[in-house]
């Protein structure tokens, strides 16, 4: 499942694309039970991601997602900044250069703990944890791509009916409930754009 | 929208432009525009370090200068800053006593703050401010937000650093005065994020949002327009059962508008909050009136009760020299 | 109309209320509410009597104090104080070295002035502010209004009267800061009248009123909404060419917010200003930026320029210590 | 053409429900081409004379109008306040105790001329004088109560094309024409008040 050089820029820019086309969208949901800037953040992260894209596909893929995730983590800001750029850095830190899909496995394992860290937060808090961690469950059982996918949008819509405990949506309480997760929802886009990438070029 | 900006990408960067031109006698923009620092720093006082999203000018900004903040890191709009900022503003401020950070309770600041203390490679301690009692708190959930009551916090915190108190000290100072400071809003109006371009949320024209938070954040409930008096019988009712003063307690009273309501409503309100903590038998010795913690363009206003004892009063009334609060000096 | 108000028709008098209780310190409210004096007066100095229409807080309440007015006489929302407000005023405040009214160019608050003169029996002068651009000037007209400009002249000729100048004195001098002083102000939202419940105007959500006055009067014209930089460039530009500066002069730059909108926004404003100013070859040393004479919960700002001198920087910077306004205090 | 006790209450009733009914109407006016006070204006001073009624009733026609002047420069403010209380302080000192009806012609004159000269301005400039001057030309030459009353109609109306160059509508220029001055309205109305009045009360 190794990246060559050409697999790495359009994984990238695949990533990028998904969220920048869909900030809109995730501001809107953010304006509903947050305070707008969801979209407007992973645009400015993801853009400053495209800015170096030459430079971050010269490198290999672990050194490639932690350049990422530090961009992240300094560009986006929030609560989404640190999580997602924690997501990616700790990605980095945890794939082999040549990973095995077991690699991919253990690796994302790390990495979702890592953001519970970061977030002092669990799954079933109404937060991107609730893609996270059910996608990861279907990789590991060994889903397919389509199945990864279908899990990630799926599992975005299943935050619409729970009651936010964490972010800034739990300010909400109750009136939280009904509204799709934003967080959850850029996490979706991105494990979507990344599946239909790294089954093409990972054959994943 | 109606804003007075050029680009809604570049309002932030302009303002602070303008912000930085206007105080040069103050203060200093850092490179890149990641934190506004104190033009003269003194030599062996812990260095006191806030920020936070950027629309509730003039927080955090407004209050760097003697008395007050050693820097500020403006995130983007309603955006937590990045670790990179307090970093580059713990270089720049601190003059080897240590750094102490004072930090809203939102996640995202909190993180970006831990981050940067994680990455700064010196001693580095936070204060984390949680004022609102509008958010129903348990040991499940965020917890309550940082509102206005932050000033007051930073305020105390940076008299007391003024006089050398050492970084363990200021910290606990700092979280004492928290622990004796509440907060609760109302908003009549919504705000717009510039790059947003449309507002957060919306209300008809006889609603009102009981228990906002300074991100336009809906509240508690959502109710029918109300008076004055009603209105400041239940935030100051919220913050007095919480806070659960002393009878005969004096306290500072902070009615703070949230960026759109004129200083008319303010001390109008002023007037209403006063009346109910004199019937509580709490005396009101210190006033702050005016729009110190906004909310971008929101209408509304917060009423922010702190205790006060010998020591609060003489930290708050402390010469300070900002932007945005000046007096004694 | 969404206000924090209890009776459309007694919001001046709880404002003026919570107003007077906040700020205790330094001020008393006269009897009735008729005015609003400094607690302690210094012998012998000419006293300083400003007021207008109210509405426009902190203009004048939150200007009287050391270093700037001994009273201020709030009239109705938007109307005129009446002459029994001045004379009282000045019976309350006056030791005997003569009485200073300040006046902005409205008809309403000339002819209630001038019977307060008339009727005062007391030594009385008055100083006339002018300084919107915006009308057309004639003498066959009403003349320019007294707008924002207004506080800069009390600023001066409050911290020169606290050195003992004689009345007449600061009479001129007062008459020639106005004439160094010019402004221009721009509505992006209408203000609403508490006891009239509606906007005075309305305005479509393009739309902008360009050259608005303090009470919500229409403009020049209604034009399109525009940057900030367009907005500025006409401002200043209007300023300039009335006022036509000496290259390389010094000015005081107020960018003055009319109640409902934002620091983010005025300090954006200051960035523009200031680089078309620069542009001019005129060099800012002093700013000043807030919502300092407003209209209500009108939405839009005002930019003022003055010109300085030596005198003119010293008596600026001169100590103040109102609840509006305060440094070196 | 004297007034007794009970003539002289309904005429100060008259005047000030005339005003205070159309408050609303005055400060829409006042909304269009000035600053929305001028009905709030007019209703706060004839709500001060309304509260003194019997003890101005009790005075002498003159001391009564100078009564009425003085309560309304002491409570209306704004232009009109000057303007109006000046008119009735002057008629009160100008007419003797039992006016002619050239008693009355000649105290108006004087009157005007006092509210020109605080106002320092002239008819043709679109303020209260534009209804003042020419009514008081009708009654000077001779007119009926029918006549000065519809004149007092028709000149208000007659402020609607005219440009301002007085008063706060001034800051309009151009843009103050086409819509009726307000205290020319205000003034038509108290005219006609008073028309009624007299002409009952005092065969006008
Ligand atoms: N403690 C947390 N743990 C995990 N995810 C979180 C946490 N707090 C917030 N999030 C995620 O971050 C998203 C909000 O991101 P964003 O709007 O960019 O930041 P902010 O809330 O600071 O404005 C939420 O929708 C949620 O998915
Ligand atoms: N100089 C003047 N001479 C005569 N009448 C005037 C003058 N200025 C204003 N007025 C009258 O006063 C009216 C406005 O009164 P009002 O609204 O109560 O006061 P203000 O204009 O101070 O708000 C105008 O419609 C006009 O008729
Ligand atoms: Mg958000
Ligand atoms: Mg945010
Ligand atoms: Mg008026
Ligand atoms: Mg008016």
């Amino acid at each position: 499942m190794s990246l060559n050089r050409t697999a790495r820029e359009k994984l990238v820019r695949a990533l990028a694309v998904s969220v920048i086309e869909h900030a809109d969208e995730l501001t809107s949901l953010d304006q509903a039970i947050g305070d707008g800037d969801h979209g407007l953040n992973m645009k400015r992260g993801f853009e400053a991601v495209l800015a170096t894209l030459p430079a971050l596909a010269d490198k290999s893929t672990p050194e490639m997602l932690k350049a990422i995730g530090m961009t992240l983590v300094m560009k986006v800001g929030g609560a989404s900044g640190p999580l997602v750029g924690t997501f990616f850095m700790e990605l980095g830190k945890a794939l082999p250069e040549e990973p095995a899909r077991a690699d991919l496995v253990a690796a994302t394992g790390k990495a979702i703990d890592a953001v519970k860290a970061r977030g002092r937060s669990e799954a079933g808090q109404k937060t991107l944890l609730d893609v996270l961690v059910p996608v990861q469950a279907i990789l590991a059982a060994g889903g397919d791509a389509a199945a990864i996918a279908a899990e990630a949008t799926e599992a975005a819509e299943r935050t619409t009916p729970m009651l936010a405990t964490r972010g800034r949506a739990s300010f909400l309480g109750e009136r939280s409930i009904g509204h799709m997760d934003p967080g959850s929802r850029s996490a979706s886009l991105l494990i979507g754009a990344a599946v239909v990438t790294l089954e093409f070029e990972a054959d994943l | 929208m109606k804003k007075l900006i050029n680009d809604a990408n570049a309002v932030l960067e302009e303002s602070l432009d303008g912000f930085a031109a206007a105080h040069t006698d103050i203060l200093l923009l850092g490179a890149g525009r990641k934190f506004v620092r104190r033009r003269t720093l003194k030599q062996g006082k812990v260095a006191l370090i806030s920020g936070g999203g950027s629309g509730h000018e003039p927080l955090h900004a407004g209050y760097v200068g003697l008395g007050m903040l050693d820097a500020a890191c403006p995130g983007q709009v309603f955006t937590s800053p990045t670790p990179d900022q307090m970093i580059e503003a713990a270089e720049a401020v601190d003059t080897g006593a240590g750094v102490l950070f004072i930090v809203k309770n939102y996640e995202g600041d909190l993180m970006n703050f831990t981050m940067a203390a994680e990455m700064a490679g010196r001693e580095v301690a936070s204060v984390v401010t949680n004022d609102d009692v509008a958010v129903e708190s348990s040991t499940y959930t965020t917890g309550r937000r940082g509102v206005a009551g932050t000033l007051i916090v930073e305020k105390m915190v940076g008299a007391a650093a003024e006089t050398g108190m050492p970084i363990a000290a200021l910290k606990s100072l700092g979280d004492e005065v928290n622990r004796r400071t509440r907060s609760m809003g109302v908003a009549l109006l919504p705000c717009t994020v510039p790059a947003a371009g449309r507002p957060n949320f919306t209300l008809a024209d006889n609603e009102m949002e009981m228990g906002v938070g300074i991100h336009g954040e809906p509240g508690r409930r959502r109710v029918p327009l109300a008076s004055a008096d009603a209105i400041a019988e239940e935030l100051v009712g919220a913050i007095l059962k919480d806070l659960a003063p002393k009878q005969g307690s004096e306290v500072l009273l902070l009615v703070n508008g949230f960026g759109a309501t004129p200083m008319i409503e303010l001390y109008l309100m002023v007037n209403s909050a006063k009346r109910i903590l004199d019937g509580a038998a709490i005396t009101t010795t210190r006033f702050l009136t005016g729009s110190y913690v906004t909310a971008l363009d929101m209408a509304g206003a917060s009423v922010t009760v702190s205790v006060l004892d010998a020591q609060a009063k003489s930290l708050w009334d402390a010469p300070v020299h900002t932007a945005a609060l000046r007096w004694g000096a």
